[in-house]
This record gives structure tokens, C-alpha cells and sequence, in this order.
């Protein structure tokens, strides 16, 4: 009997997951959103993928995670292989913010600023505990847990600090996501 | 060895004029019933040290500045003042690290509890 | 008879517009792949069969990002400069002769390219102006600096050629080097004239314009996706107009050693652009006061040294 | 003329972490730097106050992240001191090697960061992190973990020194000698490269000590102090070290120090592994530690890649009463508006290069 019940609340879960997945479409509320319904259909596809696979990081390294952040862009596992570019330092022209580091109160009100003035479609990666959830300081009287308090959050990566390579994995996953192959 | 703060000023000048010309550090440590704040020189030449201790009962907490002996210790009474709440006598001090918050938050004193927000 | 001419002008208009985007794009996928090669990485190599569509896929998203205005930006001077500055570069290119293939074959065409260039800087510092960030104040400061501190040797050494071929269009100047190019009648002149270009081009060490780790980015860091776009697309043409320039006026355009046809020019001009790629992935930025230094002293008494040695037929 | 006061904001591509500069400018020269600091102070010195004292290595060494083993073997040895431990014969050696080691590699970081401040386009930057990431592979390989290695027990180190670590080290320090002269001639033969290093930013001796800098910015300036001379530890006697001493304390002579002690590095590490006796030099496990004595008062000062590291410890039974921490890049920070006054705006950044700043340090 136990195990009936168990049954149906992991059904119910999953339509759960399904219809938050669903609600989250990328959104195109740009130029080409008012040709007619063909050029639509073409434009949206050439336009998820050239999203998913040209996203230039910011250069957001706040504390140890920036090393392996700079790990990250450096030769062994250069990223401009996929076409993250190596880092723009202009919040106008970056799309992902990959914040590597804790968040203390005063730099709060920049992150925030930071994120606002990135032009849309931005995503952002927690990078590191400390950006997951505020890491080893959770107690401090001066550190925000997590990220997530802030800004969205598309990716967690966890680890103390995370390996380059799997930084390198989180932005393939974020790949997944702007093009939308996880909730079709 | 321990001196009294009206004689801060004189015996740190005369220690400088001996050679030891190098601030290490200046620190601060919470006995609940007095605060000791520690003045750190070093000689250069002959590579000793000496430790200067003033102790200040809990309630009139302020030391001289010594800004105008060694430029360096400048950020050190600003983290003094910053984490401890003694004032620095002698010249206009502004908070360092925590600028914005904790009005009255003095961290590194054991009455503030780990963990408060 | 003034239609064939209209539709001949508008078929030279097309093809060199194909080329100028081809090369701008091309210029921009050797540009991440040389560079990267120097610096013991790979550039993009997923997109495409070797990452050729990595630049594709930039210019899709960009066009497709949102443009924040900020609030104190005068948006009309922005839109205005941003578009003035696209416009003047295409139609820099437009001029340039290709074998026998060009529009205006005129004697003073060389004055008029250099005059429109020496044009762009002022746009620049306009549209940086107009951005009414701190960072774009400075760096359009520095383009009118730049501008006016290479302008005189880049003209003294055109006057060089022009006097030894005794007229200014580009046609009758690469005829001439039918035999001895330019570079080796007049090396300093060549060296002159590539310092003054590269400063043009905003290319390292001269990159005051777009200091990246200064001034964030210089007069782009306010602008939003779309412009960003056309402002790289017009550094990349930018660039293929300076490599062209180098090689139609030192290098013997089209002259080459089997038989002479714009293949040659193209090979030319795909050099002289690798090297300056190789001074942006070596050179260390130069202050902005020795870059003045530079320009005013050391290139000018050297444009009016190989000035002298034309004038007395060396 | 009219005093431009420029913000150059937290997080700025040449900032080395997160440093807010107020910096005012006439015209084109810098009248006055102000450093905001403050966005990464997350109270360590409090947090060691909470926690036993095996528990606070992972804490210490998040202080400085580019050299995360000096941090970690000069707290461990406060608190060998205070608890009257003695590391055995063949745990210094260890202990030199592995610090040395983490010197080299913060040396090439910093090489790398500050060439990319002079407008190198990430060049220099990228071959630097290369090298590093060589140096950091044979870290991994004895400490087994990529970047805070925790490695330091009482008494000793955590485990030995894997089977043929010595050979690997050996292949990797010849590596990085023929790659550091070929640095070494690169950069300094470009005249661009002495332009923007020669003569700017200079700090005199006097001011240097009268502003209490230390490690290689004190040491460019002419100061002959270096903690592992003047206050030797462990076996740097035995292995005759002699400190690296310039005297025209500017931007390039900060370089020239840190180029000469990655070479200085190289020949400890060598020395050391051929002097290094046999036995083991695992520390005691966690567990059994005793109790320190009770309010017992320890000063160790170590000698960090960008300074002098000194720990003040006031100890009670199972947790430090007081941690009181000398950070370099906290002072080195305080002389920036010194060193920077009077320069050109552009000259700003590669002072700040030089200085090698580590933001978390300054922050505590």
C-alpha cells in the first residue's frame, strides 16, 4: 500500500517538473520577432543556435574561483574552443555571468547593478560553493549564501574550488538549456 | 612590555630612534574585562622585535594615533577602530572594510556571537 | 550610355561589397585562430569544419541582443555616428582599384581616401562622446589625439609617392612599380606609413581607442549588441582596407611574378594582415605619451627624411 | 584645472580581484588614489575564534589563494609552537619543497596577470598559465588536490611524498628554467616593455620601510629583509639561502625581484631534494592532538610569495583564543596611493600589477 503511494507522488513530481520545465521558453524579443510566421520558424532555429553556442562569459572573478575561472580561459582547456571568447569585460556585450566567489553584503548592490546592465538574454552560472551557497562562510555576519538571492540562476557547479573541466561541462549543460533541447 | 597610553607616542618615537624602524603590526585582543592593543616593531639590522601592550578598560576605549611616526599604520588603526570600536585620537578615522553596514557592529569583540547576521 | 555606366558602377559596387564581408570575416575567424595559435591553444574549432562558423554564429547572436540605452546617452548622435562611421568605411573600400576593375580612375583619388580616414577618428570620439560614459570620455579624448599625431607623416609620405609618380590615383601608382616595388625605393617611407596605418586601425601597440584592460572598452563600452556588431565588422573591414592599402601602394599591387592578376593582390593583402595580427599577439601597449613622442618626433623627421631622399632622385 | 575623479568600480579587468579606486585626476595625471576595500571581508580572525584547531587550515588558506601552502604551513607552524611540536628532519625539507614550489607558481600567475595589464592581449598570460598548470599538476600529484591541499599536520605532512615525485619535479624545473630566460629575454628586450616599467612608480627605501611593505616590493626598493635570512626556519640555513636585493624600488625592479627568486626557487628545490635524508614525515593524525596550554602566546612570521606572513596566536585548550594575521597584500595595498601619486592615469595599472595584490588577503 505504501508503495502505491509512493508511485503516484513521484508521478505527480515529475508533471511538476515537466510543466516548470515548459514554462521556461527562451525568449525572442528582438528585431526579428516581427517578420511573418516563416521567417519565424527559420530565424528562431539559426538564432537558438547561434545563441547556444557563442556565449561570451563575463569577467566576474570574485575570489578563488576566478583562478580556476582563469584556468578556465587559459591554454589546457581553452575555452574558445566552443566559442566562450575569452572574457568581455563590458557587462553590455557578455552573455553569461559566471560569478566564481563568495558574495559579501557590499558587493551585493554591484552584482546586482552588473546583472541589470547586461543586455538580455544573459544567464548566470553559481560557480563554487561559495556562489552555490555561500561555501564554507555560510555563518559570516558579512557573506550572502548563494547567489541565488541576487540574480536567477541557470547552472550550479559545486565543488571548492571546481575543476576547470567541469566548469567547462556546466556551460555545455547551459548550451543545452539556451537551445532548448531540455524541455523538448 | 606594558605602558600606559598618555606614553604611547614618546616610547614608540624612541623606540624608532633606537632602529626599530618597521611597524609589523598593530593588533588588538579582547580580555572581557580589558581590551590590549598590541604595537609590533621590528629592527631592521638586527632583526628583533618588541611588543608594546596598552591595556584599555571596556568603557573609554581610545588610543593615540601614531600616523605621523610611521605612515604605515594608517589601514592598521582603521581595522583597529573598525573591528574593536576604539577611537583613534588625533585624526579623522573612517570605517575600512565594512563601510556601508554594521553601524555599531564591532566583530572581533567577544560580546558580538558568531553567527549573527 | 549613363545606364551601363550606372549598372557597371553598381556590379563593382556589389562585388566588392561580397569581398569586403568575405574578407571582414575571414580576417576575423584567422584573426581568433592565429592568435590562439600563439598562444599555444586552438581558436574555435567546434562550429564548422575548422570553427569557420564560430564567427556566424557571433554575428547571429549579437544581432539578436538587446540594446540598453543608457539613461544620460544622447541616442540620437550615437545612432547617427554609429552608421556615418559603417557607411564611410564601406565606401573607403568602394574606391580601391582591383586590376582593371574600378569606378573612378580619377588623379586625386588617393587624397580623397585619406581624407575620408583621417575623418573616421572624429566619429569615433563622437559616438564615444555620445555614450556619456566616463571610460568613452577618455578614449575619445585619445582618438583626436591620435588623429592628429599621425595624420601629417601618413600624408607626408603620400606626397613622396605621389611626387615620384606624379599623380595620385592608385592605378597609374601600381603601374608604376610594374618593375621595383615601392617598398625598396622608399623603405622608410613604408615604415612611416605602416606605424601611421596601424594607428588608424587601432591595432596594438597604438590601441588607446579600445584599451581593454584601461578603459574597459573604450568608446564601445556602452554600446549595445547590434552596434557592437557593425563597430567589430567595421574594425575588421577597417583592417582589410589598411592591408589592401599597404599592398596596392608598397607592395606592386597586382604585379606578381607569373602573370599579373588580382589572385596576387589578395595574397598580399591576406599577408600583410597576418603581420599585423602578429604585432597585436606580441606588442605591448605603448602610454599614450610616448605614442605621441612617436608620432610627432620619430615618424615625422622620418616621413620628411624619405621626402627628401624622393625629391633628389635617390 | 578641474580635479576629474574617476570610479574605477569592483570588478575591473585589471583590479586583480574585486578593488573599488576613487582616483583623482588632473588631466591626465593621478593627484590621489583611494582604495575602497571591503567586498570580500568575511571575518576569518572571528570564524578561527569558533573553530578547533585542525579545523581553521581550509579557512587560512581561502586568505591568500594563489599561495595557499605558505598560508597553511604558517599557521600549522603557530600552532606547532604552541603546542612545542618539532617537525622531524625530513618533514622540513618536505615542507621547503612544497613552499617553494607554490612560490613558482605564483610567481607565473602574477607574470602572467601583470602582462596583460600592460595591453599584451592574454599572450604572455596564456603561456604563464601553462607553465603553472604544469607546476600545479606535480602539487596535485603530492598532495592530491588541485588547488588548497590542507596538506600541513603537525609534526609533519600529511602523506609522504608519492614513489618517483623527485624525477617529475627534476623534468618540470628544467622545463621551467629554459621557459623563464626565454621570459626573460622576450619582455625585456621589447622597448615597449621598459617604456611603461622603467622609473614608474618609485618607491625610496625609506618610504618603503616607513610604510611597512614587505617581500619582494620592500626588497626592490633595497631593504635587505627576508624572513627565510633574518628569522631562518626549517633548513633554508642549510640550503644557504641569499635573499634578492634591488635598490631602484620601480615598477621594473619589482619584475626583476620576483623573475630572480623563481630562479632562486628552482635551485632550493634541487638543493633540497639532494640533501633530503631519508624517513617519514607524516604528522599526527587530527585526533590526537593534546590540548596547548592556556592562554600561551605564539608570533610565527613565514616568508609568502608576496610578503611577510606572521600569525599571532593567543591559544586556549582546544581553540585559538585570538588569531591575529599579518597579511602582505593588506599593506602592500595601503602604499598604492603612495607609489601611484604623480604618475600618468595609464601607468595606474601596472603599478597596481606590480604590487600583487591578492584581494582575499587584504580583506581577511
Amino acid at each position: 500500500m505504501i508503495m502505491k503511494d509512493f508511485i503516484t507522488a513521484k508521478q505527480e513530481f515529475d508533471k511538476l517538473v515537466e510543466e516548470s520545465l515548459k514554462k521556461y521558453k527562451p525568449k525572442v524579443p528582438v528585431v526579428f520577432t516581427k517578420l511573418s510566421e516563416v521567417t519565424k520558424a527559420i530565424t528562431s532555429n539559426m538564432i537558438t543556435w547561434s545563441r547556444k553556442n557563442s556565449l561570451w562569459p563575463l569577467q566576474f572573478g570574485l575570489a578563488c574561483c576566478a583562478m580556476e575561472l582563469l584556468d578556465f580561459g587559459a591554454s589546457r582547456i581553452d575555452a574558445e574552443r566552443k566559442g566562450f571568447l575569452v572574457f568581455r569585460a563590458t557587462p553590455r556585450q557578455s552573455d553569461v555571468m559566471i560569478s566564481a566567489g563568495w558574495i559579501t553584503k557590499s558587493m551585493a548592490p554591484e552584482v546586482k547593478r552588473l546583472y541589470e546592465q547586461m543586455s538580455r538574454p544573459r544567464y548566470v552560472v553559481a560557480y563554487g560553493e561559495c556562489s552555490v551557497s555561500g561555501g564554507p562562510w555560510y555563518e559570516s555576519y558579512n557573506i550572502i549564501e548563494g547567489i541565488d538571492q541576487i540574480v536567477p540562476v541557470d547552472v550550479y557547479v559545486s565543488g571548492c574550488p571546481p575543476r576547470p573541466e567541469s566548469l567547462f561541462d556546466a556551460l555545455l549543460k547551459l548550451q543545452e538549456k539556451v537551445g532548448g533541447k531540455i524541455d523538448n | 612590555m606594558i605602558i600606559d597610553r598618555k606614553d604611547l607616542i614618546d616610547t614608540i618615537s624612541s623606540f624608532k630612534k633606537k632602529g626599530f624602524s618597521y611597524l609589523v603590526k598593530i593588533l588588538g585582543i579582547d580580555y572581557i574585562d580589558y581590551i590590549s592593543v598590541l604595537y609590533i616593531l621590528r629592527n631592521l639590522d638586527s632583526d628583533e622585535e618588541i611588543e608594546i601592550e596598552v591595556h584599555l578598560n571596556q568603557n573609554d576605549l581610545w588610543v593615540p594615533t601614531i600616523i605621523n611616526i610611521f605612515k604605515g599604520a594608517d589601514w592598521y588603526e582603521r581595522e583597529l577602530y573598525e573591528m574593536f570600536g576604539i577611537e583613534i585620537k588625533g585624526r579623522k578615522v573612517r570605517k575600512l572594510l565594512l563601510e556601508k553596514f554594521s553601524e555599531n557592529i564591532y566583530p572581533l569583540r567577544k560580546s558580538f556571537k558568531w553567527g549573527t547576521k | 550610355m549613363l545606364i551601363n555606366e550606372l549598372i557597371e558602377i553598381i556590379e563593382y559596387f556589389i562585388v566588392m561589397l561580397i569581398t569586403a564581408f568575405a574578407f571582414a570575416y575571414f580576417f576575423g575567424w584567422l584573426e581568433r585562430k592565429f592568435v590562439g595559435k600563439f598562444q599555444r591553444r586552438h581558436g574555435p574549432t567546434y562550429l564548422g569544419k575548422f570553427g569557420l562558423l564560430q564567427n556566424l554564429a557571433d554575428f547571429f547572436k549579437l544581432l539578436t541582443k538587446e540594446q540598453v540605452w543608457p539613461k544620460k546617452a544622447d541616442k540620437l548622435l550615437f545612432l547617427v555616428s554609429v552608421f556615418l562611421i559603417a557607411g564611410f568605411t564601406l565606401y573607403l573600400v568602394m574606391l580601391l582599384p582591383i586590376y582593371n576593375f574600378y569606378i573612378i580612375n580619377s588623379s586625386i583619388i588617393l587624397l580623397l581616401i585619406f581624407i575620408i580616414l583621417s575623418f573616421l577618428p572624429i566619429l569615433i570620439a563622437l559616438n564615444g562622446y555620445s555614450s556619456s560614459n566616463k571610460f568613452a570620455m577618455i578614449s575619445a579624448q585619445r582618438s583626436i589625439l591620435l588623429l592628429i599625431s599621425f595624420e601629417i607623416p601618413l600624408f607626408l609620405v603620400l606626397i613622396a609617392i605621389g611626387y615620384y609618380v606624379h599623380s595620385y590615383s592608385i592605378v597609374s601608382i601600381v603601374n608604376a612599380q610594374s618593375n621595383l616595388w615601392f617598398l625598396f625605393i622608399m623603405p622608410i617611407g613604408f615604415f612611416v606609413f605602416l606605424m601611421a596605418l596601424l594607428a588608424e586601425m587601432e591595432r596594438t601597440p597604438f590601441d588607446l581607442r579600445e584599451a581593454d584592460s584601461e578603459l574597459i572598452a573604450g568608446w564601445l563600452t556602452d554600446t549595445g549588441a547590434p552596434y557592437y556588431m557593425l563597430a567589430l565588422f567595421v574594425d575588421y573591414i577597417r583592417s582589410f582596407f589598411g592591408a589592401a592599402i599597404i599592398s596596392l601602394l608598397f607592395l606592386g599591387g597586382w604585379y606578381g611574378p607569373f602573370g599579373n592578376s588580382f589572385i596576387w593582390l589578395f595574397i598580399k593583402t591576406i599577408f600583410v594582415a597576418l603581420f599585423i595580427m602578429f604585432i597585436r599577439a606580441i606588442a605591448i601597449r605603448m602610454r599614450i605619451d610616448r605614442i605621441l613622442y612617436f608620432g610627432w618626433i620619430v615618424l615625422l623627421a622620418l616621413s620628411i627624411i624619405n621626402l627628401y631622399l624622393v625629391y633628389l632622385g635617390y | 584645472m578641474s580635479l576629474v575623479k574617476i570610479n574605477i568600480g569592483p570588478v575591473h579587468p585589471s583590479t586583480h580581484g574585486l578593488l573599488r579606486l576613487v582616483v583623482t585626476l588632473d588631466g591626465d595625471t593621478i593627484v590621489n588614489v583611494e582604495p575602497h576595500v571591503g567586498f570580500l571581508h568575511r571575518g576569518v580572525e572571528k570564524l578561527a575564534e569558533n573553530r578547533m584547531y585542525m579545523q581553521i587550515p581550509p579557512f587560512i588558506e581561502k586568505c591568500d589563494y594563489v599561495a595557499k601552502t605558505a598560508m597553511d604551513e604558517a599557521y600549522v607552524a603557530t600552532v606547532e609552537a604552541a603546542m612545542g611540536i618539532e617537525p622531524n628532519e625530513r618533514a622540513q625539507y618536505e615542507r621547503v619543497i612544497l613552499l617553494e614550489l607554490q612560490r613558482i607558481a605564483s610567481h607565473l600567475l602574477w607574470l602572467g596577470a601583470m602582462l596583460n595589464d600592460l595591453g599584451h592581449f592574454f599572450s604572455v598570460f596564456m603561456w604563464t598559465f601553462a607553465d603553472r598548470d604544469k607546476v600545479l599538476k606535480l602539487l596535485e600529484e603530492a598532495t592530491g588536490q588541485r588547488m588548497f591541499y590542507v596538506n600541513m599536520r603537525l609534526g609533519g605532512l600529511r602523506q609522504e611524498f608519492p614513489k618517483d615525485f623527485e624525477y617529475h619535479v627534476l623534468d618540470v624545473l628544467a622545463y621551467l628554467e629554459k621557459r623563464i630566460n626565454e621570459y626573460e629575454s622576450f619582455i625585456e628586450n621589447s622597448s615597449l616593455f621598459k617604456e611603461r616599467m622603467y622609473k614608474v612608480g618609485v618607491l625610496s627605501r625609506d618610504d618603503a620601510i616607513n610604510l611597512g611593505v614587505s617581500g619582494p616590493v620592500l626588497r626592490a626598493s633595497g631593504v635587505n629583509f627576508d624572513v627565510r635570512k633574518d628569522k631562518p626556519y626549517y633548513v633554508y640555513k642549510k640550503l644557504n639561502f641569499k635573499p634578492i636585493v634591488l635598490y631602484n624600488g620601480d615598477n621594473f625592479s619589482r619584475y626583476k625581484v620576483r623573475i630572480l627568486e623563481i630562479k632562486e626557487s628552482i635551485r632550493l628545490i634541487r638543493e633540497a631534494f639532494k640533501q633530503m635524508p631519508d624517513g617519514n614525515a607524516t604528522g599526527m593524525p587530527i585526533k590526537l592532538i593534546n590540548p596547548a596550554p592556556k592562554n600561551k602566546v605564539v608570533r610565527v612570521s613565514r616568508e609568502g610569495p608576496r610578503g611577510e606572513i606572521m600569525f599571532y596566536l593567543v591559544a586556549d585548550e582546544q581553540r585559538p583564543y585570538r588569531l591575529a594575521m599579518r597579511t602582505p597584500a593588506f599593506i602592500n595595498l595601503a602604499a598604492l596611493n603612495h607609489i601611484a601619486k604623480g604618475n600618468k592615469f595609464a601607468n595606474l595599472f601596472p603599478i597596481i600589477g606590480s604590487l600583487d595584490l591578492v584581494m582575499a588577503d587584504v580583506d581577511k
